[in-house]
């Protein structure tokens, strides 16, 4: 279990570099979903058992991390016939760097935590903590509003893997409340992106300075 | 009244606060703030129907009449607390109605911008006064203004509150270098507005030193000492501005300011007799202190509604525009002078018995010679003469320039004087005037009263020459008359010639060539221009023909234009820069967000 | 104080003053190497003045005549609180000190207030100097008396200026000469004496007091004349009785040696006068502060 | 019961979403806000009958928030019909849901003892204040609505790593978590301290970005500046708090830990530099909504400051959080008012309110002498304590920041007020028809005069309240 549980962590620690190394809009939004997925699956592998109740719950997050949210995205870049390339500040090999860089630290800092055994031989705390640090590179660095989204969709991948060690403690209600939270959010997003690209025909995040001191 | 014959009383009532009880009580000591401000209240309150009618004024008028009371009843809240909370109300309730009378015609930039100086100002006091208060709460216990006992409250906290109390109330006393609002303040107010404040709203700040004075039970010299230095710079520096003053308004504004000094003096001299204990000469000092409570309420709160008559009358406050109007209003310029004179400090008014009682405080310190503390009062006694001779010049120059000599105002024609409502208000303060200097044992056992309250000592009646003082006021008023007389009757028997003003064989004089204020004060200006730093613009006169030139010289606030303005300035500059880091990039926050998780762990990390 | 002593000081700074008017002109005149005016000459004009009619301003009021009267009030009550000789003066109380400058205050104050009635260029001017230079000389005195004040431990006049003054000179000589050249150049500016002002220019614009009086005439003028000579008696009195500490046990005798020493003040002045010019008026200031300085410096020696 | 404090909005937005008229939804707020009042006044008089308990119940904090809750929340939905009929070119249907919907889930981070589920709660309120901040519809709004559902939602999600943070400090000390609060308080001596370090630094970024500590609250301005006035104050007195609330939780863990001095340390920090950053931003502030937002960053300082002091602070604190919001509610919706007669919130193009609009103006500047700490206002006697609370634990040093910076808070608020209400009214007023009317007004002077009250007198009920509130932070004292 724990070498399958670790095969998923290592996709998605490989997605983490995909996004950043992308330029590509479509592709950085596919790479999100396929995270998505692979977490539904690590979801299940992670309780160890099959009830209705986990076997609900994998399928709840690999409906909306994996399949709903990125088409909302999706639909979004639609809009933006022209110009769908990434355009980040910082260059797409400094991104990657700059990811390694993070992937290292998350090792080390997991390391300075007292972790359970269980958890400790497992990869689920490092790969939380650089897919979180992916979410805020890619949240920061990159200058349209749908990668933002992107960025923050994988910030709550890296949260939702740490949610991973405790399965047993989350009740229910609040995962399916943190699932729909997090669709809600983006679905309302998506409609601001819609209101932004009417307004500004663009969907950069640079006219979007108006408001300052 | 009640109080002064006897101890006071304290009315409590429960109420849903941390606090406890709040209280309010009467004493003798707040007896005696009482008085005036029930006088120049009342006096005020007339004078403002006629000054300021609601016909001329529809928008203003009820406005300021709802503040220029309530100002007046938070004072008399803050006089009356005894429970730190209700003294912070009341004292809050007085600062900002008082900042709305001020503003009443915010139409007018110069006024707003005074306001505000005024409103910042008090509230940086309040907040002193918020330390001071809490700190009190949190060493006694309790929120009581009750008197602490002896032993129960550290010596340093005991310093650190009386620290508190010389900011928080000086800044509303106008202690120099903290009088930065009060001369922009009364320039702006309504006339009547101006005589409250200046008469009897700063000196909330003269009693709050002295209640939180009476509270502590371990005085220390050194408190008396800042006090009586922070006295002797605020008089000297005070009536130096005055005396460079154009406008008649802000001149009598620095004279509170060297009256707050003068005041301060004395409980400066008191709190120094009382913490080495000579009970006796603390409680003249403070008798003489108190009293020139009284008086500066009195004459100063005459000379405000005197100068607005005249302003009313002119349309103008510029000294230098003014003169000869004692033709046009004779009553007017009566009792201007006797505000002058009182004010002065010259006998046979009210000035000279509270002046000659802080004069003896300090001469005995003097003649006690004790420890190193005498050599101080050596040194302020000689700096009051100064300032009462720096206050005559000034006063002479006022008198002077506005009421006497020829006019130099084109509306100033011969008319009737203000009218009764304005004339009687300034008469019955020219009556009390007159009455505390000839008859001023009437009003020793209050201040004795008071005295005792705030030094926390027996009762004693004040061991100061009253008989003599009344003798010498007596006496000068009647040899005055008598000889008057004689020379009038004289006089109508012999022969009488009306002719020019004599100038030198000068054929052609005019009104404008008189000696006008500013040249009245510029040799005392100059003496001073190491203090007062005056800006000076004096034009070139070609040799043959020249053009019209104006020569004009001006004296700004060194302590605001000087020193506060500049920091002030750099503080909203260094705060602009800091603009740069909002300019509307959500990266930018978003790394905010992440930068302060980064330094919050980085500190959790370091304490482990 | 005996009925002697009542009388002398009811009487004497009613008539003496004027005298020393006469000796100081007199003394000048010597110098000069003429004969001078009679010495009772003051007393002559005064009455001439009183019997002249009057002159008056079109722009004065009755301020313009207050001015007089209190100048000249103020000097004889002021002059009644300094003790002559070290017998008793006809008032004393603690504090008596203060009421002798701040009486002197009342009369200028009227005395200012009545040249700038008649808006004259002039007398505005004159007012104006008066009031600066009496208003530094003020501190002046006050450290002279507070060097007294310090040694007797007493603050009234008559106590400061007993019998025992004789026994303070010996504790604190160094303090008490300063005081009295302190005090000396005090009284030539209040009685506006050369170095000062020169009572007998005729150029107004250097003129300070006598420029003031320009309009007055008559008995007005009669009563400025006569205050200025009682000022200088009570100036006079306070200076020769703290340079002389000696005590006189008999009272007429006491008081016959203090009238002797006003005169020969007199003549000191007159002689000052002639050797002396008139300072140029900016620097009468420094001379002032300077004053003040050797009085504090005298304050200061003091200590310990 | 605890449930039906979020039942009862939620119903109304129900209703209000199937209500066909514009002009009769509007109404159905002060009805949800009257009937709420009702219900609260039910909870708090009853001890709470166990229903939807663990999960739901009122503990003093929560009874305190919800009873403030019930009350702001009705004040300003009395305002709502007034200001929507004069917003008639706009559909209001979603915004009258949403602001419902926005009310339950405020009720229910006050009164939710789990604290996964409060996470939800709080990141609900954030979708549900979306819509509202962008009634207006303009470029600025879509700007402002962006940035706050942006740097919320991450600031939230931190704060859910913090929530599991600290759920993992459970089960790293080997016992069964279940992340209620009374089981945390209960194992909380034997947590994993680095865990729970860690996990309390989360979410008091993670929540503090919601309330709008500096240096999070970069989207306050923004958000406050051009949402409606109305939002604006419920954004302000309502939100901030609930996230006050959340921050509370995790300080009640730690308390109960014995880490209380770990957490006042950050708080004490996070509280003086929200305070320094707002005054910062204060000075010359020419835009007066943006303004009432750096007072709310400043008042958030405040609220953690009093937590950080703690013994009275801690009182003060909680007696703070309602008269912050309360006042809040006067400020936005009198500048709400005076936004609309002056079709502009920059001070170079309003001046003389006070003789166009003399009731908001006057009610503003009450407002500002309320919030800024003056006697005899509700929010004097609540700094008034926190300074008492300074000076008996002797951080002299701490007062005297606390201070200094009230005074460049007040002389930055006070020189934008004061143009605005002072001097000749500018053309500007001409543009538009709007004056004072009763429904604009009388809910402000409501709320004044709360605001004054708590001023003079705490009623008994309240005060016990707040001392059981207090007493429930203190714990381990």
């Amino acid at each position: 279990m724990e070498e399958t549980l670790d095969l998923v962590l290592v996709g998605v620690l490989l997605l983490n570099f995909l996004m950043l190394g992308t330029s590509r809009l479509k592709a950085a939004i596919h790479f999100a979903g396929m995270q998505g997925v692979l977490l539904g699956a690590a979801l299940f592998i992670a309780h160890g058992h099959a009830s209705g109740r986990v076997f609900f719950l994998s399928i709840a997050t690999v409906a909306l991390k994996g399949i709903a949210i990125p088409s909302i995205l999706l639909r979004a870049t639609r809009n933006i016939s022209i110009r769908r390339e990434i355009e980040p500040f910082v260059g797409f090999t400094a991104s990657l760097v700059l990811g390694a860089l993070a992937t290292g630290l998350s090792l080390v800092f997991s390391r300075s935590l007292p972790l359970l055994d269980e958890h400790a031989a497992v990869l689920v705390v490092p790969a939380s903590f650089a897919t979180l640090l992916t979410g805020f590179l890619v949240l920061t660095t990159r200058r349209k509003a749908i990668t933002q989204v992107v960025g923050y969709l994988t910030l709550e991948n890296g949260i939702f893997v740490f949610g991973l060690t405790l399965v047993e403690a989350i009740p229910f209600l609040v995962e399916i409340g943190v699932l729909l939270d997090l669709f809600v959010a983006v679905f309302v997003m998506g409609i601001i992106m819609d209101h932004i690209h009417r307004e500004f025909s663009s969907l950069s995040t640079e006219h979007l300075t108006s408001l300052r001191e | 009244m009640l109080a002064f014959s006897g101890g006071g009383d304290e009315l409590a009532f429960a109420a849903g606060f941390p606090g406890g009880a709040l209280a309010v009580g009467l004493d003798p000591l707040s007896a005696v703030f009482l008085l005036p401000v029930a006088v120049l209240t009342a006096a005020c309150g007339v004078y403002s129907l006629a000054y300021f009618p609601a016909a001329d004024h529809p928008r203003e008028a009820p406005r300021l009449r709802v503040s220029f009371g309530l100002s007046s009843a938070g004072l008399i809240v803050v006089l009356l607390a005894r429970h730190s909370l209700v003294f912070l109300a009341g004292w809050e309730v007085m600062a900002i109605a008082a900042f709305f009378a001020v503003t009443a015609e915010d139409r007018d930039r110069e006024v707003r911008e005074a306001g505000f100086l005024y409103l910042v100002s008090t509230r940086a006091s309040a907040l002193c006064l918020l330390a001071l208060f809490a700190l009190h709460s949190a060493a006694t216990g309790s929120f009581g203004l009750t008197p602490i006992g002896v032993g129960v409250v550290a010596p340093g906290i005991q310093s650190a509150l009386f620290v508190l109390a010389l900011v928080g109330f000086g800044l509303k006393a106008g202690l120099v270098p903290l009088h930065v609002w009060l001369p922009p303040a009364h320039a702006a107010a309504p006339t009547h507005v101006s005589a409250l404040l200046s008469g009897v709203l700063i000196k909330s700040g003269i009693y709050g030193i002295v209640r939180v004075v009476s509270l502590l039970p371990d005085a220390r010299p050194w408190w008396g000492e800042a006090l009586l230095v922070a006295g002797v710079v605020s008089a000297v520096l005070g009536v130096a501005y005055a005396l460079a003053q154009h406008d008649v308004k802000r001149l009598l504004a620095y004279h509170s300011v060297e009256n707050i000094g003068i005041i301060a003096i004395g409980l400066g001299v008191a709190l120094i007799c009382r913490s080495t204990g000579r009970l006796d000469t603390a409680a003249l000092a403070l008798g003489g202190a108190l009293l020139h409570v009284v008086n500066h309420a009195l004459f100063k709160g005459l000379l405000f509604l005197g100068a607005g008559a005249v302003i009313q009358r002119t349309g103008t406050r510029s000294l230098d525009a003014l003169g000869g109007i004692a033709a046009a209003m004779p009553a007017t310029a009566i009792f201007f002078l006797v505000g002058a004179v009182a004010i002065v400090g010259l006998p046979p008014l009210n000035g000279f018995v509270s002046e000659l009682l802080i004069y003896s405080g300090l001469l005995r310190v003097v003649a006690s010679g004790a420890g190193e503390v005498w050599l101080l009062a050596a040194l302020s006694a000689p700096a009051l003469a100064l300032v009462g001779g720096l206050a005559l010049a000034c006063f002479a120059k006022v008198v002077g320039s506005v009421f006497l000599g020829a006019p130099r105002h084109r509306s100033v024609s011969r008319g009737k004087d203000a009218p009764a409502a304005m004339l009687a208000p300034m008469a019955a303060l020219a009556c009390l005037c007159a009455a505390i200097g000839v008859v001023p044992f009437a009003f020793a056992p209050a201040l004795a009263a008071a005295s005792a309250v705030a030094l926390r000592a027996p009762l004693a009646s004040l061991d100061a020459p009253f008989a003599a003082i009344s003798i010498v006021s007596l006496a000068a008023l009647a040899l005055c008359a008598a000889v008057g007389l004689a020379l009038r009757a004289r006089l109508a028997r012999a022969p009488l010639e009306a002719a020019g003003t004599w100038d030198c064989g000068y054929a052609e004089p005019s009104a404008r060539m008189q000696y006008s204020a500013s040249s009245f004060a510029e040799p005392l200006v100059r003496v001073f221009s190491f203090a007062l730093l005056p800006s000076v613009y004096s034009p070139r006169l070609t040799p043959i023909f020249p053009g019209p030139a104006a020569f004009h010289s001006e004296v700004v606030d060194a302590a605001l234009d000087r020193i506060l303005m500049p920091v002030v300035r750099a503080f909203a500059d260094f705060a602009r820069r800091l603009r740069v880091l909002q300019q509307g990039s959500v990266h930018a926050y978003l790394l905010y967000v992440w930068l302060a998780l980064i330094a919050l762990l980085a500190v959790t990390g370091a304490t482990e | 104080m005996t009925l002697v002593d009542f009388a002398a000081a009811l009487v004497i700074p009613l008539l003496f003053p004027p005298l020393m008017l006469g000796v100081i002109t007199r003394t000048k005149a010597r110098i000069a190497g003429r004969r001078g005016p009679p010495l009772l000459q003051p007393y002559y004009d005064l009455a001439r003045l009183l019997r002249k009619g009057v002159v008056r301003s079109r722009t004065t009021s009755w301020v313009f005549l207050a001015g007089p009267v209190v100048g000249m009030v103020t000097a004889l009550l002021a002059a009644s609180l300094v003790p002559i000789g070290a017998r008793g003066a006809l008032v004393s109380f603690p504090g008596d000190l203060v009421a002798f400058a701040y009486l002197l205050g009342l009369g200028r104050f009227f005395t200012i207030a009545a040249a700038l009635d008649t808006g004259s260029a002039f007398e505005g001017m004159g007012a104006s100097r008066e009031a600066a230079f009496s208003c530094l000389a003020e501190p002046a005195a006050f450290f002279a008396l507070i060097v007294l004040v310090k040694l007797s431990g007493s603050y009234s006049l008559g106590s400061m200026l007993g019998p025992d003054l004789a026994e303070l000179w010996a504790r604190g000589a160094p303090s008490l000469g300063l005081a009295t050249v302190s005090l000396f150049i005090v009284l030539l500016a209040e009685n506006s004496r050369i170095p000062f002002d020169d009572p007998t220019t005729h150029l107004e614009l250097t003129m300070i007091h006598e420029v003031m009086v320009l309009d007055h005439s008559g008995p007005p003028f009669a009563l400025i004349l006569y205050g200025a000579a009682v000022k200088l008696f009570a100036y006079g009195l306070l200076l020769v009785r703290i340079a002389t500490p000696f005590h006189v046990d008999a009272a007429a005798l006491g008081i016959g040696v203090a009238l002797a020493e006003l005169l020969v003040l007199a003549i000191v002045v007159g002689v000052v006068e002639s050797v002396m010019a008139r300072l140029q008026l900016l620097r009468v200031p420094s001379l002032l502060v300077g004053a003040s300085l050797l009085g504090a410096f005298g304050v200061m020696l003091l200590v310990g | 019961m605890a449930l039906w404090l979020v039942i009862v909005p939620l119903g109304f937005a129900v209703v209000a979403f199937a209500t066909p008229g514009a002009r009769v939804r509007p109404w159905l707020l002060p009805a949800a806000g009257a009937t709420q009042l009702g219900v609260v006044a039910l909870e708090l008089v009853g001890r709470g009958d166990g229903v939807g308990a663990p999960w739901l119940g009122l503990d003093p904090i929560g009874r305190l928030v919800t009873g403030y809750l019930a009350v702001l929340f009705f004040l300003c939905a009395a305002y709502a019909p007034g200001y929507l009929a004069l917003r008639a070119d706009r559909p209001n249907r979603i915004f009258c849901s949403v602001m419902l919907v926005f009310f339950a889930m405020m009720n229910l981070i006050a009164s939710v003892q789990h604290l996964g589920l409060m996470w939800v709660a709080v990141e609900a309120t954030t979708l549900a204040s979306g819509p509202l901040l962008y009634f207006n519809r303009n470029p600025r709004s879509i700007e402002a609505t962006w940035k706050y559902l942006l740097i919320g939602s991450v600031g939230i999600a931190l704060a859910l790593l913090g929530t599991f943070f600290v759920a993992y400090s459970a089960l790293r000390a080997g016992i069964a978590t279940s992340m209620l609060l009374s089981d945390m308080l209960a194992s909380a001596p034997q947590l994993s301290r680095p865990w729970l370090h860690s996990g309390f630094v989360l979410a008091l970024v993670g929540y503090g970005t919601k309330m709008g500590l500096a240096p999070m609250h970069t989207w306050k301005p923004d958000a406050y500046g051009e949402a409606p006035g109305l939002v604006g104050a419920l954004l302000a007195g309502g939100l901030t708090s609930c996230a006050f609330v959340a921050i509370l939780r995790f300080f009640q863990i730690c308390v109960a830990a014995g880490e209380s001095e770990f957490a006042r340390t950050l708080l004490l920090f996070l509280g003086l530099f929200s305070m320094a950053v707002a005054g910062a931003f204060m000075v010359r502030q020419g835009d007066y909504k943006r303004m009432l937002a750096y007072s709310s960053v400043e008042h958030m300082g405040i609220l953690v400051l009093g937590i950080a002091i703690g013994g009275a602070g801690t009182f003060g604190a909680l007696l703070h959080l309602i008269n912050n919001g309360l006042s809040k509610g006067v400020l936005f919706l009198s500048a709400g008012n005076i936004h609309r007669a002056y079709g502009s919130k920059r001070t170079d193009d309003v001046s003389g309110a006070l003789s166009v609009l003399p009731a908001s103006a006057s009610l503003f500047l009450a407002g500002f002498f309320a919030i800024t700490g003056t006697p005899p206002f509700g929010p004097f006697v609540s700094e008034f304590t926190i300074l008492t609370a300074m000076m008996h634990a002797e951080r002299y040093a701490v007062a005297a920041a606390f201070l200094g910076l009230l005074v460049v808070v007040f002389v930055g608020m006070g020189s934008t007020v004061l143009a605005v209400v002072q001097g000749e009214p500018s053309e500007r007023s001409e543009a538009t028809p709007y004056r004072d009317g009763f429904l604009g007004v009388a809910p402000i002077a409501v709320l004044l005069a709360l605001v004054l009250g708590l001023g003079l007198w705490i009623p008994a009920p309240l005060l016990a309240l707040l001392r059981d509130a207090a007493a429930a932070l203190e714990i381990a004292r």
